[in-house]
């Protein structure tokens, strides 16, 4: 394993001790929850975004904390979602008075985490806390039986969204409703060329051949739905976009916030080359690209690949979009 | 041995923390195959903590195995940091009170943690989970004490019965946690949490009986 | 090769086509010259900065272009410097009748480019035209018999601060002294985990063993000067900016402008933990960090490893680096 | 043959791009050893770019050089861009008007060819450049043109020169050039630029002489 790193046990807190260090003015780091916070205490008055999850997706969640944005982010080690502890700590310290939303992507392990921490902060008789699930991945069929979809870039727009409609000063209901329709109308669909290295675990999560690709994906190193073989950028943007698109029943004449995130480990120059192909498959299917994104959002620690991510948008979510935002990971209009 | 007291709970836990330590990787493996390559890593360091849990003078089996069980809920996280820990919580309810506990004490405890994990997790036999472990090592620990087998021997018995489950994971197309996401990809794997819950058991039977 | 792309010979132009398509109201694309330039055509009356080199280095430079940084960046083959016509091209494109700044890397090749297009401006009798060399890298030794010191990550910390004397209507003569200032107070030093692959080359430049790791690269995949066993994240940022803070003679009670930054392949965790590292050291040596920058600023396609770059700051350069700026690679104060 | 026509100059061009295009991946290699792995693509790029070149009806032979030395210029880049670029250039200018050329005006033109490669880089021989295979060539073809050598004897002792230069850079600590960033590490490597610069003058040696 080639990484920078000292002890792998203590990577997620020797992070959090930097950003803390690289952003005084704007983030308070809390290294015993290990929670990235904004500086300057609760928001009075103000519905509070409380997201989380695994470590090892920077930016996300901790780089997404800021004005228009989120109010805390909770760090699971490596790729293991936070502990009710975290989430509650995190609730508590940010709660203003007009509820905190907890922004949840569909895992198991999250879900339980996050269910029992609004459980514990119930009992208390805190915060009001209301919460949203994403699961936009298509890769992942969506049935009762089973876990149902994951929840992967839809997440990065969602807080962003929703964030500025909690600055704008909107209810908890208001902001879960918002929530709700950004996850109902986002898909996304990833692929890999490699795998990742969890620090703890020392070793690839999968081998992949010189002439291989996982296609389908999540964002914790592991496998996709299918091992197919390695296809030009044109043919992987069709393969990813193809699902997405039918998933969404995306028409003629709609227009789409468009991300196009790296999952850690491929350049930018690869990332704008597939954008590219997005923007050419998106134009030939009459759909107009309104806003996007072209970068490393919502990774997978070093994995080289990509996920494209669509949310179908309205005049709304694009005001909301071009709301300021200060955060380390995305800022504009401050 | 019949009956079991809170030193021997301890025993328990130290047990499996040494043995979790010992199988991390070979835990982390199997999650690497269809998961994320966490499982080992989780378990060793939330069973480590309660292993370090302070000695409380007079301490009740239950009060212990709810600190056991919180101590899981805020260490271990992801999915098996809930369910663990819902496991030892419940499994500490009906022990209330109680300084020494024989096979029918054990078997209400049991069940109801096995109860708090499907509560939580809503597996069900099938699934490809630590479900699979532990549904059979339940029949089989009140079948033995039905049949009159003393305290270790139920929990051979229930140790027995989970590696079977755990075995019978391999050939699943999971449907539930991470390694669901595989679709037909997750056959041909053990469950790295119906691996570990085996490990429980058998620590179990070592510790307790 | 594993990459996402079409055929290897058209990547660059295919990622310019992708920086179009997701930048249309800030950047102008000119696809035959292989040119980023701000949208809206020259600034009149200002001088222009005009940068460029190798692609493979994303966001530098094309990423810079915009408001209060850079007017047209020239983007080569990848690792290949631009050739003059590009440079010509972006220099009359950009002059706005102040003149022309060159920010140039001291290699070999975009010297010589850049001389040659500067000897045709001045023989076309268009744009005044001044030039600086940036050569920040301690990891080379200077002589006057060799190349001299790489041009690294000061170059992105220059055409921020110079970007910004240049948007507040500063001279040709005085954005030079400026730039030449800058240079002359800043150092760098970098190292590799992995190495990186050429497209064009399809195999990675160099191979490094399972516990090695190289000291004192560059930027082009090259391998650096000594190759040495893995080590921690401390040590490692020891070995880094020890020659930096040496080179500098950077005193107690002094500040600096500091970037941690990522080769292409490492995680924002490992940048966090490595500029924890950085800062504890710097603490306890006395600096003080006035401003600092965490991420991928100067790439080595997906090169593995970080560099450490330190600015000697004062109130002018901490006050030119506060200056708004809105590119797609940096963004604040707008 | 003692002579070359502007067709022959063509044909040089073509060949070396024939060379240059089957030889890239060799002369990436070196150029991954000790530089940034793009030689090979970037002369490979170029004199494709000059022999697809259109035929201009009765052209010069130093137009149509000049062309090559403006099109390397603005098709390859990098170190090697300018350098071959000018050469090419100042190659051309002693053979203003000529339609055909022989040893002394060929062994004019190499020099001035490599003045040029001089003045640009500012290279000395033993800096490991192409310098260090050019140098040797332009002695060789003078030698050899003062003994009485005819055209296609001159080319052909510059290439031998040529060769031998190149493989004298291998030992060599790069003082020029990205190679010199690796100090001593340079050391053990043939330099890329003295391969690619001995391809083309045993292209001229076939193609001229
Ligand atoms: N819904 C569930 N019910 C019971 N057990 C589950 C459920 N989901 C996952 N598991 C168990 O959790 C194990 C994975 O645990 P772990 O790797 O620690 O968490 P994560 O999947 O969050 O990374 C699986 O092998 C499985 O046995
Ligand atoms: N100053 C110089 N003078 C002469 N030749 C040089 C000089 N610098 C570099 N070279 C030649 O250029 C070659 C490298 O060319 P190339 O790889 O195309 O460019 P770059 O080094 O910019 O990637 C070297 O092998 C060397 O022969
Ligand atoms: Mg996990
Ligand atoms: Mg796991
Ligand atoms: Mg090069
Ligand atoms: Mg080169």
């Amino acid at each position: 394993m080639k990484k920078l790193l000292n002890d792998p046990a203590d990577v997620v807190v020797e992070a959090l001790a930097g950003m803390a260090a690289a952003h005084p003015d704007r983030l308070d780091v809390d290294l015993e929850h290990k929670l990235v916070l904004r500086a300057g205490g609760p928001v009075q008055g103000k519905v509070a975004l409380v997201s989380g999850g695994g470590s090892g997706h920077e930016p996300m969640h901790g780089g997404y904390v800021g004005t228009g944005m989120l109010h805390a982010a909770c760090c699971g080690e490596v790729f293991t979602s936070p502990v009710p502890d975290q989430i509650l700590a995190a609730t508590q310290a940010v709660d203003g008075g007009a509820g905190v939303l907890h922004i949840v992507k569909n895992y198991t392990g999250d879900i339980m985490n996050f269910e029992m921490a609004a459980e514990m902060a119930a009992e208390g008789g805190g915060a009001q806390v209301a919460s949203v699930v994403t699961d936009d991945d298509v890769a992942v069929q969506d049935s009762a039986y089973t876990t149902g979809r994951r929840g992967v870039g839809v997440t990065v727009l969602l807080e962003k969204i929703v964030g500025a409609a909690a600055e704008e000063g909107r209810s908890l209901e208001e902001c879960l409703a918002l929530a709700q329709k950004v996850n109902g109308q986002g898909r996304s669909m990833g692929m890999a060329l490699t795998s990742c290295t969890v620090p703890a675990a020392g070793k690839p999560t999968f081998e992949l051949g010189e002439d291989e690709m996982e296609l389908g994906i999540g964002i914790h190193g592991e496998a996709g739905r299918a091992r197919v073989p390695l296809a030009p950028a044109r043919e992987i943007a069709e393969d990813l976009l193809g699902p997405v698109v039918a998933d969404l029943g995306l028409a003629r004449g709609e227009s789409v916030i468009a991300m196009v995130n790296g999952m850690g480990g491929t350049p930018l120059l690869e990332l704008y080359l597939m954008y590219n192909e997005v923007h050419r498959i998106l134009a030939a299917a009459g759909v107009t690209v309104a806003r996007n994104l072209v970068g490393n959002y919502i990774t997978s620690l070093e994995m080289a690949g990509c996920s494209v991510t669509l949310l179908r948008a309205d005049d709304e979510l694009v005001r909301l979009w071009d709301a300021p935002v200060d955060t380390p990971g995305l800022r504009w209009g401050v | 041995m019949t009956v079991a007291d809170v030193s021997q709970f301890r025993a328990w836990i130290a047990d499996t923390s040494a043995m979790l330590t010992e199988q991390a990787e070979h835990l982390t493996d199997l999650d690497r195959a269809i998961g994320d390559g966490d499982h080992g890593t989780n378990m060793a360091r939330g069973f480590a903590a309660c292993a370090a849990l302070p000695d409380a003078d007079g301490e009740g089996i239950d009060a212990y195995l709810k600190k056991v069980g919180m101590t899981l809920v805020s260490q271990v996280g992801g999915a098996s940091g809930p369910l663990y820990g819902t496991f030892f919580l419940r499994f500490a309810a009906p022990l209330a009170g109680a300084t020494s506990v024989g096979p029918t004490e054990v078997a209400q405890a049991l069940r109801a943690g096995v109860d708090g994990v499907v509560a939580r997790g809503k597996a069900e036999v099938g699934d490809k989970t630590m479900y699979d472990a532990l549904a059979p090592a339940v029949r089989a620990f009140d079948g033995a004490a039905s049949g009159g087998a003393d305290l270790a021997g139920c929990l051979e018995a229930a140790a027995v019965a989970a590696a079977g489950g755990r075995d019978s994971t391999e050939p699943l197309v999971a449907r539930k946690g991470r390694a669901s996401y595989l679709g037909e990809r997750s056959a041909g794997h053990l469950d790295p949490g119906a691996t570990s819950a085996t490990m429980l058991l058998e620590s179990a039977a070592r510790s307790l009986g």
